[in-house]
């Protein structure tokens, strides 16, 4: 099963394996900017994946929406880094735990 | 493709070994001083520091961080546009225009309402 | 073992690896950095991938914005070293990791038998400029509507920092 | 980098040479500096060490490198002593990566025994094909160095001195990217080399149908987006924190900021980083808006038409090789220059404040920058349509 030759399995193998470790990090951490950071990582692996199929079927939609995922996930991270800057002049932490009783 | 990356990596190998090795052997001929207490104080011209625990550093720069990534956005878009727009000026000049005017009214819009509103202001 | 593939395992194990540092350090700025080696890991594959103009943009947008903004913000922080960083109780550690092994085994069973045919990646050397303009055109011709709607989210964004921003005081009013 | 292993060798040490011709041209610049700050201000630079004090740089290195290495006490000690490589490894990737003159045709040549097939070797490190992309790109990682060495040494005023530091540079990012647009859309591509070749001949532009001829004029970038040119040329000093935008790093203000903990040979690796900042900065600003390494009304066949009438360089190759250093000494020229003019503003002009600095980044660079491109698109658009 294991070829050295570089092929398209090879790119989603590795796309895979950031995705789990993007999930493990939301999962694990409790410090807010580190789980904005491992839903980044989520990201980049879906970035590699749509550049790899892209590559492969030579046709440019995956580099498109690749465009297209970097702009929102850039804008998501502003406005969650903005929410975070807030909790944290509130309540002098970005513990996930302070989340909670954010209103609405 | 090889061409391009693979010379950039052994830069970027030939870069942290010369100017790592560099710091490297002054660390090893550099004199040997005595460590004094005072010498590895951070360097607060001569005030001794107050550690006053965590400092209270103005959050303004946060914000210049978010509309910087906004607005670089904004120029990433431009770079693929200039390429169409440059070559076929003559068949698609108009809508392309317009797709992009309309782009950074937007952008522009949000800048003018960051200006208004102090977002821009620095204490 | 061309130096097509050298060059692949490389960046993905740095990629991979400094991935897995960014979950793993309990430091949020050492985190950051290993963030921002994982952005340019992720550019070097798209090199690989042939696709120029995306790492060039991916450089400029993610490892030279997005992770600088992370990096400043945490600075501005200066949070003492965080001793809990991860979440207590051990079954429900358990239950996390189960399940992300759960997504991972079938992710990893899906791909290897879908992908019946194995392609080589071998070099097509296509010009970067021509493919560049090839992705622009599409980008404005089939895609111009998604175009403004990221313009305009861009503009939503910018106005709900600045109302989130329009806190008074320092860190730590 | 070649096929066969000749050309492969010789692409590898003619990229180091380029790297360490950057490396080196540091301590010339810091003597060119301390001489030209010497001669706006009527004094004598240093001209004790060797004619002119030339070697006085060379004793200054070696002076840095015999002091005591020291890390301050709640330094992070890796990050502290990494900081200086990051702030120079962008500089030299991106140096290595600008067209440095025109490529070298080597004709095929019997060596040991073996003929040797015909080679072409490009005048730069490496050929990068998306050009600009990869050095805007490389050059934004350059604001890692001042984070880490702020952050890293320990002290309350260099991270605020950083933090202030990567503020200015990523607000005057702004208008250097938009200033690079309004000239990738008069010559639509973001290759180096073709953004070179169009700027030959004398000066021409058709304006609806009509073509224009200014016969004294080059055909220069300059002429086409003038606003382009200062705006690039004012945020590629807030880019190398260079006076009059070096706020965070002045003596008075923070203690020398983000460096306040450097010294000896660290400091020197930061010097390096941001000369090679200035040069990467200059040469851009050649390449864009100065034609590059033409000369103005001097066309390359008729440079190699003369050195092969000569009889001492009359093969083909060496022909090839003498026009190529002979465009290179241009280039050089414009650039050498251009580091004049850094110098030049460092010792006249006083220094921003701080607020100053960033609205001007933000409210004045920004607008035009804007302005400036929307102009050129519709001056394009009007140009080429009506016609």
């Amino acid at each position: 099963m294991l070829e050295l030759e570089v092929g398209l399995s090879h790119y989603l193998v590795l796309s895979a394996a950031l995705f789990i470790v993007g999930i493990m990090g939301v999962l694990i951490r409790k410090n807010t900017i580190v789980i904005l950071m491992s839903i980044e990582l989520m990201l980049n692996a879906v970035n590699i994946t749509f550049v790899a199929f892209s590559r492969f079927l030579n046709n440019m939609d995956g580099q498109i929406s690749v465009f297209f995922v970097m702009a929102v996930a850039a804008a998501e991270a502003a406005i969650g880094l903005a929410i975070a800057v807030a909790v944290f002049k509130r309540f002098h932490g970005i513990n996930i735990r302070f989340f909670e009783n954010l209103k609405g | 493709m090889l061409d391009q990356l693979v010379p950039v990596m052994i830069l970027f190998v030939v870069t942290v070994v010369f100017a790592g090795g560099l710091i490297f052997l002054t660390a090893i001929v550099g004199q040997k001083a005595k460590k004094s207490e005072v010498k590895l104080m951070p360097y607060e011209c001569g005030l001794p520091g107050q550690e006053s625990g965590s400092t209270k550093i103005p959050v303004k720069f946060y914000l210049t961080a978010i509309s910087f990534i906004l607005f670089d956005l904004e120029v990433v878009f431009l770079y693929p546009w200039t390429l169409v727009f440059a070559e076929n000026v003559q068949a698609l000049g108009g809508p392309l225009l317009i797709s992009m005017g309309f782009f950074m009214g937007i952008l522009i819009y949000g800048l003018i309402y960051e200006w208004r509103v102090g977002g821009l202001e620095w204490d | 073992m061309s130096l097509i593939d050298i060059t692949f395992y490389i960046l993905a194990l740095t990629t991979f690896f400094a991935g897995v540092a960014v979950i793993a350090i309990p430091n949020p700025v050492y985190s950051a950095l290993c963030l921002a080696i994982t952005m340019i890991g992720v550019a070097g594959l798209f090199f690989t991938l042939e696709a120029y103009f995306i790492a060039g943009v991916q450089l400029i947008v993610y490892a030279g914005a997005v992770v600088i903004m992370f990096v400043m913000v945490l600075m501005l922080f200066d949070l003492k070293h965080e001793k809990k960083a991860f979440s207590k109780g051990l079954f429900s550690m358990i239950l996390k990791i189960g399940s992300s092994a759960v997504v991972l085994a079938s992710i990893f069973s899906a791909i290897y038998l879908t992908i019946s045919a194995k392609p080589r990646l071998e070099e097509v050397n296509t010009d970067a400029i021509v493919a560049a303009k090839g992705l622009a055109l599409q980008l404005f011709t089939k895609n111009v509507f998604a175009f403004e709607v990221i313009g305009i989210l861009l503009l939503v964004v910018l106005v709900g920092a600045i109302a989130l921003a329009k806190g008074k005081g320092g860190t730590h009013a | 980098m070649g096929s066969d292993l000749v050309e492969v060798s010789i692409n590898t040490i003619k990229m180091l040479a380029i790297f360490l011709m950057m490396i080196q041209a540091v301590p010339m610049l810091v003597w060119v500096e301390r001489r030209g700050s010497a001669f706006i201000q009527r004094r004598f630079g240093p001209n004790r060490v060797g004619p002119l004090g030339l070697f006085q740089l060379l004793a200054d290195a070696v002076k840095f490198i015999f002091k005591e290495n020291f890390v301050p006490k709640n330094a992070v000690k890796f990050l502290y002593l990494a900081a200086p490589v990051l702030a120079l490894i962008p500089a030299a990737l991106t140096f290595t990566a600008i067209p440095l003159s025109t490529p070298v045709e080597v004709a095929s040549f019997e060596l040991f025994g073996q003929s040797w097939g015909p080679y072409v070797f490009q005048f730069r490190g490496f050929e990068m094909n998306i050009g600009i992309i990869y050095i805007l790109g490389v050059g934004s990682l350059g604001v890692y160095g001042l984070l880490i060495a702020g952050w890293a040494s320990g002290n309350k005023y260099s991270l605020l001195g950083a933090i202030r530091a990567s503020a200015q540079m990523i607000s005057y990012e702004l208008a250097l990217g938009l200033s690079i647009v309004g000239i990738l859309m008069i010559y639509g591509t973001f290759d180096l080399v073709e953004l070179i070749g169009s700027q030959t001949g004398h000066l021409q532009f058709s304006f609806s149908g009509k073509e224009y001829h200014v016969g004294f004029l080059p055909n220069w970038g300059i002429f086409f987006q003038p606003l382009g040119a200062l705006l690039f040329l004012v945020s590629a000093f807030a880019e190398s924190n260079r006076l009059p935008f070096d706020l965070p790093e002045a003596e008075a203000e923070l203690v020398a900021g983000f460096h306040t903990e450097y010294g000896g040979f660290k400091m020197l690796v930061f010097f390096m980083g941001e000369y090679g900042h200035m040069m990467v900065a200059s040469a851009l600003f050649a390449i864009f808006y100065l034609g590059g390494y033409h000369i103005p009304f001097v066309s390359v066949d008729s440079v190699k038409e003369f050195f092969l009438s000569t009889e001492m360089f009359g093969t083909s190759t060496l022909a090839s090789l003498m026009t190529a250093l002979v465009f290179h000494l241009s280039l050089l020229f414009k650039v050498i220059f251009l580091l004049w003019v850094f110098v030049w503003v460092r010792w006249t002009l006083p220094r921003f404040k701080y607020d100053r600095l960033m609205s001007l980044g933000w409210k004045t660079m920004l607008p035009w920058a804007l302005v400036n491109t929307i102009v050129t698109a519709l001056f394009i658009y009007y140009s080429k349509v009506s016609g």
